[in-house]
């Protein structure tokens, strides 16, 4: 088993709080009618970070879906400035700037993968080092994108992890309903990669199982598919009311295995954590993502943004559609010669 | 000895030895009163030996086991581990000192105590069973302070080993891997931060849908937040069915479930200990809950008082306190009256609460137009220094500015009970609160605080 | 200059453009060891090997996304549909996520994409094979769509296509593959995206028509002019961009119009056609315009496909009647 | 400006949202992500998160009203220019204190005291009780309506009190910043400033005269006294005014002032009352005087006097006097010359009540007196009309009886 370093853990514990403390913090943004629908990270923490510092930010690649890049700080302040960007419906939020290597949030679910494994593949068919590391969750994998991806990938033996975090619910759907596969790890056999199944509030051993895909992946052994076993202890997003569908005992017992208090206690018990750590943490994830929000407000927005990068030129349409709403014509589409 | 129903002359009688009867027994004594007390058990009552201390050093046992993690940050590097045989030894020290002391000032009052169970017989007689004997008292007048006991659910009964009640929980020598609280009134919220603090994973099961049902629904919803940062879970809207061996059966809206458990302490309140001493027979009346019916001098004969958890109003040692004297006074003749605008109600959970009078709900409800203004601790240099900063203290009051209620959550919130009750019970103004000078940096400071919001001149505001 | 048919084009352009760029990669089903069902990629495998060239597992939705991360990772991935019809399996990659990467990451990636599939009737294949979705596709801001009509532009169109820096579908029509034969450039040849051809010179009415309709709608002009009438056609080779001044020219030319298609007419991209002439040169228009299209019924099969796939009696009917208007 | 919260759409699409519970009240502190209240939308119920610290100072709508997207949800003085902020005392926050509804507002002392219960500290109680007297019948004098020792001196059947022990003085204003300034320069600006301006002007322009006299208050510390048995409150301050707006109307020419070459004679009796202040002197102004009684008059000026105190006057409370009276004894003197205010004719001035030798019937003999001015302009007031108008308020103050009888 490869266990992170006193300071690794130190450092997931970091993000983990801080992803948790923006996460709320955007979550009354949203209340406050400041920004729009988000969907909170509560009990992903482990999964995410953990996975995350296994890779090297210079030349791995993570794709997310759509609840994980607050998490990814490893991969750069900048992240956070997006985030932000995306969640006040800024159209640079998409804008990721080279050379981080994060895309943007994908909201179609599991569209994501054969991206990755595309991406991946690109990787080896230019002798670039390197890995893929694809977020996706229970509900997701029963998209044929899913499918055709790991497939595809196991054909290939493209450097990508299939990072399934498991946290219970797709929306309102719970996992039987889902599938009746004894885990979704289990699907990797039939792609012909190994699939494992992790405690995804153990931030050590989503390290340890990621290190290790990671390492085949480098190795040329090919793809992994890790299941990470969570409970999604918020809202699906802000939009939704998990009260008609949660049973509270479930949620009551999943926060007892939060993933935050299991690292928080041990760090604590080896004097590497304590309250007024823990408190600094949260008042620096504050003051960032308040920060990042304060410059998501102030960045410019051009009142023909929304035209830009459709095509890498307008096409003649285009132009004169741009045209009109730069001159403030009512009718925006009237193009054609009237008279 | 007198054998028989020969019934011995006494002037003053006491029943029970707790913060109610002994405080009765004192201030007869020093009225010149001839006073003999009975106690059934050991002098203090529930409050010296099972309750009120006992849990209070439990709680601050549990805050030391927990200092370390908080205190890293001041420099201070250190661990704790907690042996609860030696926890066990040390609560039982510090009720033995207390009950000590008791009897110390009993004797030196010139009480005479008799160790056994009292029963009345004929509206001024009581039978107490000694050891092997009985011994009849005839009585001028008689102070009734039995106190409570806890309530036991159907289909959960104790068995002292796995069930059992606050009284066993405090005198563990074990630690609970997982313990399951019956109840979330303030018992269940104390021993609920105190396990698991102490390193129990807690859950707490109330049958209400907010905790501390009893206090305001801001004051439920702040510590039920501060309970949730323990990690104590919380079902609420359930209610204990039964158990087995897995642990408690529960059933809630969404059906039924077990919660994992190896110890279970039923904490769902108290009832009244009016049955077993018989009070009927002096013509003393009941109402439904077991409560003795009393008038303002808590005379519930012309010759018979009940006081303490025998009465209505929260089942609390000062309020019995307070009603020894008042009662002892009428017994002798002095004008004296029951009539205490506030009795403050404390929780010592983690945050602290403490509610003294009318929060604004309340007074809204009576007729009032309240005016509060609360002062969060976030912007008190003491709450910095001490290291929690969560929390708030509140204070309502009324159109003419009076100061009609005080309310606050926080750490060490309870010692701020005594300005918040004195302001209450002397109707002093907003402008007296916000008027006097408060010692800085003290908690203190931040009832003034509140007070100056209400007076439209705020210092320290968020 | 060599005689080639539209295959032979299409092919000889893929071997130029994977020679002249190594970022080019070809992927899709059988296209790499048998050299494509058509043979369109023939050669391709044995000339730049297996890491430029993949078959790939049947799948069309891993294959256009498969393309989204290639392009990401730097490359110029060529991808066929073996046929369009079975890119519905592909179209929430295509729609959904080729169409927009560059509009999403704000043009940090390039989507570099061509996306090539044979469409259209004629030949007799089973279901799904014949459809005609160019006009679904135009809908799909962020797209180009490219349909040429002859053997040069095949070559020259998809140079320019492989070349673009946005995601081009690319229509090579079936019946054209080996049934279209001409003239080709040799070396390099770029026809640029949105602009059209003039296929016929004509005063008196023009017929504007993509891909084989191209070919059928030269058929009825010539036919016409037997019996004195001068029918522009007019190729659009570009669905998207689309090339506004050249139809606002033929029509103020010629005053008369027919648009002609083989998707079923409601939400065809003929009606798109007709929107730009009634907005470009309403003024110039003197009858009607009218449009030749297959029906609002799913592509048939091979027994009644020739009575639905417009041919050159339906275009030339078409004409004659938009003629008559006074 | 305060912070205005909109009730935003929370759920994608959402129109309206029903108030469940209000977590929040005006004049609760909050900050920044508290949470303020709990709403019920088509699809959950949430709390929604305060996006500002501040102090709250108006609810948008009561438990169970229907919002729709966009109105106003709650105000927040969100402090953003810091501790200069003005607390949250604005009108809007407590629209029956506005000023202008304070006087049509029925006499305090016909409410009942705290929700029926007595205000009375637990000694009070005890007192009451071997006193045997009923707290509820007893009216306070204390702060908040809080029944003191006095007041069951004067309520209980063993009541010993004097009906000629002077009231006890009204508490005089004492700071710490009394007189204090720094050696040096300092700009004569804010309430100083307006000061200094206006009674320069004053002493300029108006010719002052005044006249000093006593009269013998016994009667008029009976009145009080006397009705405080009867469980109402004046004070001698309010029998002053309610004194003077009588001799006003019937000496308009007291209730005028010179204005360029003009005399103004004003159609209101706005009687403006003199507080010292933290800040400074600060006259806040009793409209229409002439129309209230004594016991409205005494509630009205003691709640001026307390927004004086605590600085939440506005400054249409400091508008529009007509006549001007200090209670300059409050501060312990017995002569003063007071100066009249710019736009007015005359001031009244009230010296400390003490217990002083008088002669009565051609014996000495100790009764309180109340040594007062009476400041005019001389442009528009000469002696005798002086006299008559100093005359008809000591009738007045003599004998407050009269004013109960409309003599």
């Amino acid at each position: 088993m490869t266990r992170p370093s006193d300071e690794q853990r130190r450092q997931m514990l970091v993000d983990m709080v801080s992803a948790r403390t923006q996460s709320r913090r955007m979550w009354n943004l949203q209340r406050q009618g400041q920004i729009g629908t988000m969907a909170p990270i509560d009990g992903h923490e482990a999964a995410i970070v953990g996975a995350v510092h296994t890779l090297d930010p210079s030349c791995d690649w993570v794709l997310p879906q759509y609840r994980e890049p607050v998490a990814l700080y490893r991969y750069g302040p900048e992240i956070l400035e997006h985030v932000m960007l995306y969640n006040i419906g800024h159209p640079s939020g998409g804008h990721i700037p080279a050379p981080t290597r994060v895309l943007p949030h994908q909201i179609s679910l599991a569209t994501q993968i054969p991206h990755a494994v595309g991406l991946a593949w690109g990787l080896t068919l230019q002798d670039d080092p390197g890995v893929v590391l694809v977020f996706f969750g229970d509900g997701s994998s029963s998209e044929g994108d899913f499918y055709e991806a790991g497939n595809l990938a196991g054909v290939l033996g493209a450097p990508v992890i299939f990072l399934c975090v498991n946290n219970q619910w797709a929306i309102s759907t719970p996992i039987h309903l889902q599938t009746a596969a004894e885990s979704f790890a289990a699907k990797a056999a039939a792609f012909g990669f190994p699939g494992v199944q992790v405690d995804g509030n153990d931030v050590d051993a989503v390290f340890d199982a990621v290190h290790t895909a990671r390492e085949r992946a480098l190795a040329g052994q090919g793809p992994t598919l890790i299941e990470a076993t969570v409970y999604r202890l918020g809202p699906h997003t802000t939009a939704d009311d998990p009260t008609r569908y949660v049973p509270v005992e479930d949620l009551e017992a999943a926060r007892q295995r939060d993933p935050i208090a299991r690292l928080r206690t041990e760090l604590e018990a080896s004097g590497l954590w304590d309250d007024a750590v823990h408190a600094d943490v949260e008042a620096a994830a504050i003051a960032d993502i308040d920060a990042a929000f304060e410059k998501a407000k102030s960045t410019p927005l051009e009142p023909d943004a929304m035209l830009d990068h459709c095509y890498s030129q307008d096409t003649q349409r285009l132009a004169r559609q741009r045209a009109g709403m730069l001159s403030g014509l009512e009718d925006q589409d009237a193009g054609g010669r009237i008279s | 000895m007198v054998v028989g129903e020969v019934a011995s002359p006494v002037d003053l009688l006491v029943i029970g030895g707790g913060p109610g009867g002994y405080a009765a027994a004192l201030h007869a004594a020093r009225l010149g009163r001839q006073v003999t007390l009975v106690e059934r058990e050991s002098l203090g009552g529930a409050c010296l030996n099972v309750g009120c201390i006992p849990s209070k050093a439990l709680i601050e046992v549990a805050d030391a086991v927990a200092a370390p993690g908080r205190i890293a940050a001041w420099g201070v590097k250190a661990t704790a581990a907690v042996d609860m045989v030696g926890v066990h030894d040390h609560l039982l020290a510090v009720v033995g000192d207390l009950t000590s002391g008791v009897a110390g000032l009993l004797e030196g009052a010139g009480v005479r105590v008799m160790s056994g169970t009292a029963r009345f017989s004929r509206p001024n007689r009581v039978a107490v069973e000694l050891d092997e004997l009985v011994e009849h008292l005839e009585f001028r007048h008689a102070i009734v302070a039995t106190g409570s006991r806890p309530i036991e659910l159907p289909g959960l009964p104790l068995d002292g080993e796995r069930v059992v009640g606050s009284a066993e929980l405090l005198f563990s020598t074990e630690l609970p891997d997982e313990l399951v609280l019956v109840g979330g009134g303030y018992v269940g919220v104390e021993l609920a931060c105190a396990f698991a603090k102490l390193g129990s994973r807690v859950t707490v099961v109330e049958v209400e849908d907010r905790i501390l049902p009893s206090f305001g629904k801001r004051i439920g919803r702040t510590v039920e937040r501060g309970l949730r940062d323990l990690g104590i879970g919380l079902c609420l809207g359930h209610s204990a069915t039964g158990v087995n061996d897995d642990g408690l059966a529960i059933s809630g809206p969404d059906g039924d479930l077990v919660l994992h458990a190896d110890r279970i302490g039923v904490v769902v309140g108290r009832r009244p200990n009016s049955d077993m001493v018989g009070i009927s027979e002096t013509g003393a009346s009941l109402d439904e809950r077991g409560l003795v019916l009393v008038d303002e001098q808590r005379r519930a004969t012309d010759r018979v008082f009940a006081i303490g958890d025998l009465t209505d109003g929260p089942a609390l040692a000062h309020k019995a306190t307070a009603e020894a004297e008042v009662a002892v006074d009428a017994a002798c003749g002095r004008p004296s009256a029951f009539d205490p605008t506030c009795i403050p109600m404390i929780v010592f959970g983690d945050p602290q609460v403490l509610s003294v009078g009318l929060d604004r709900d309340a007074a809204a409800a009576v007729g009032l137009e309240p005016t509060s203004s609360r002062f969060p601790f976030a912007a008190s240099g003491r709450a910095r220094t001490l290291g929690d900063t969560g929390g708030y203290v509140e204070v309502v009051a009324d159109e003419a500015g009076t100061v009609i209620g005080v309310q606050a959550v926080g750490a060490h919130v309870a010692e701020l009970a005594g300005e918040a009750a004195l302001a209450v019970e002397t109707a002093a103004t907003v402008e007296d609160l916000a008027g006097t000078i408060h010692a800085h940096p003290t908690l203190g400071e931040s009832i003034m605080e509140a007070a100056l919001g209400l007076a439209g001149r705020p210092v320290h505001r968020a | 200059m060599t005689e080639l048919n539209m295959l032979e084009a299409i092919n000889e352009c893929l071997h130029a453009e994977m020679a002249r760029d190594d970022r080019v990669v070809v992927l899709g089903e059988d296209v790499a060891r048998t050299g494509g069902v058509f043979r369109a990629t023939d050669g391709l495998f044995e000339k730049f090997g297996e890491n430029r060239i993949f078959d790939m597992p049947l799948a069309e939705g891993a294959i256009a996304g498969a393309s989204v991360g290639l392009a990401i990772a730097g490359l110029v991935p060529v991808a066929e549909m073996q046929f369009l019809g079975f890119a519905y399996q592909a179209m929430h990659q295509i729609a959904g996520q080729v169409a927009r990467l560059r509009y999403r990451t704000q043009s940090r990636f390039d989507p570099a994409i061509t996306i090539r599939a044979p469409f259209g009737g004629g030949v007799r294949t089973p279901e799904l094979h014949s459809d005609s979705l160019e006009g679904q596709l135009a809908n799909v801001a962020g797209l180009k769509i490219v349909v040429p009509a002859t053997a040069a532009d095949a070559k020259g169109l998809l140079a320019s296509s492989i070349r673009d820096p946005d995601p081009v579908v690319f229509l090579e029509p079936l019946r054209g593959y080996r049934g279209i034969r001409g003239e080709v450039p040799d070396g390099e040849h770029l026809v640029p995206l949105g602009s059209a051809r003039t296929a016929r010179p004509g005063t008196d009415a023009v017929v504007i028509a993509w891909s084989h309709q191209v070919e059928l709608a030269c058929r009825a002009s010539d036919r016409l002019s037997e019996e004195g009438l001068s029918i522009r056609v007019l190729d659009l080779r570009s669905l998207v961009p689309l090339d506004l001044a050249a139809i606002a020219e033929a029509v103020d030319s010629c005053g008369r119009v027919v648009v002609t298609e083989e998707s079923p007419q409601t939400g065809g991209f003929g009606g798109e056609v007709v929107a730009t002439v009634v907005e470009e040169s309403f003024w110039s228009l003197e009858a009607p315009v009218v449009r030749v299209s297959g029906f609002d019924v799913p592509y048939p099969v091979g027994m009644v496909e020739d009575s639905y796939v417009p041919d050159e009696d339906r275009i030339a009917a078409a004409v004659r009647r938009i003629l008559e208007v006074a | 400006m305060p912070f205005v919260f909109r009730l935003p759409d929370i759920g994608e699409g959402l129109d309206e949202a029903e108030i469940v519970e209000w977590l929040v009240q005006p004049g609760d502190t909050v900050a920044r992500d508290q949470a303020l209240v709990e709403v019920l939308t088509d699809k959950a119920s949430s709390e929604l998160p305060s996006p500002v610290a501040g102090v709250v100072l108006t609810l948008g709508g009561a438990e169970g009203d229907l919002l729709h997207v966009g109105d106003v949800l709650i105000e927040i003085q969100d402090g953003s220019s810091g501790e200069a902020q003005a607390p949250p005392t604005d009108p809007a926050r407590n629209p029956d204190k506005a000023p202008g509804n304070t006087l049509v507002a029925p006499p305090a002392i016909e409410r009942p005291a705290s929700g029926g219960r007595p205000k009375a500290s637990p000694a009070i109680r005890k007192l009451a009780r071997e006193l045997g007297i009923d707290l509820a019948a007893v009216t306070g004098t204390g702060p908040g309506g809080r029944i003191t020792a006095a007041d069951l001196d004067t309520a209980g059947p063993e009541s010993t009190a004097s009906p000629t022990t002077p009231a006890p003085p009204p508490a005089v204003f004492e700071s710490s910043t009394l007189g204090q300034m720094t050696p040096g320069r300092h700009a004569l600006r804010g309430v100083r400033g307006v000061i200094a301006r206006n009674m320069a002007q004053s002493w300029s322009e108006i010719p002052h005269i005044h006249t000093f006299d006593e009269l013998d208050a016994s009667l008029l510390l009976d009145f009080r006294t006397r009705m405080q048995g009867m469980g109402r409150t004046v004070t001698p301050l309010a029998v002053a005014l309610v004194a003077s707006a009588r001799a006003l109307r019937r000496y308009p020419l007291v209730n005028a002032c010179v204005e360029d070459d003009e005399i103004l004679v004003h159609e209101r009796v706005n009687l403006g009352v003199a507080v010292a202040t933290e800040g400074g002197l600060v006259v806040p102004v009793l409209e229409d005087a002439d129309r209230l009684d004594v016991f409205a008059t005494t509630a009205a000026v003691g709640e001026l006097a307390e927004r004086a105190r605590s600085g939440s006057l506005t400054a249409a409370d400091l508008r529009g006097a007509t006549f001007t009276i200090t209670n300059y004894g409050s501060l312990g003197g017995r002569w003063a010359t007071p100066i009249i205010p710019p736009g007015q004719a005359a001031i009244f001035g009230m010296g400390r009540i003490a217990d002083r030798p008088t002669v009565v019937d051609g014996a000495v003999v100790v009764r309180p007196v109340l040594p007062f001015v009476f400041g005019a302009d001389h442009r528009l007031v000469d002696g005798d009309l002086l006299e008559a108008f100093k005359r008809s308020i000591i009738n007045d103050l003599t004998e407050p009886l009269r004013l109960l009888v409309g003599a």
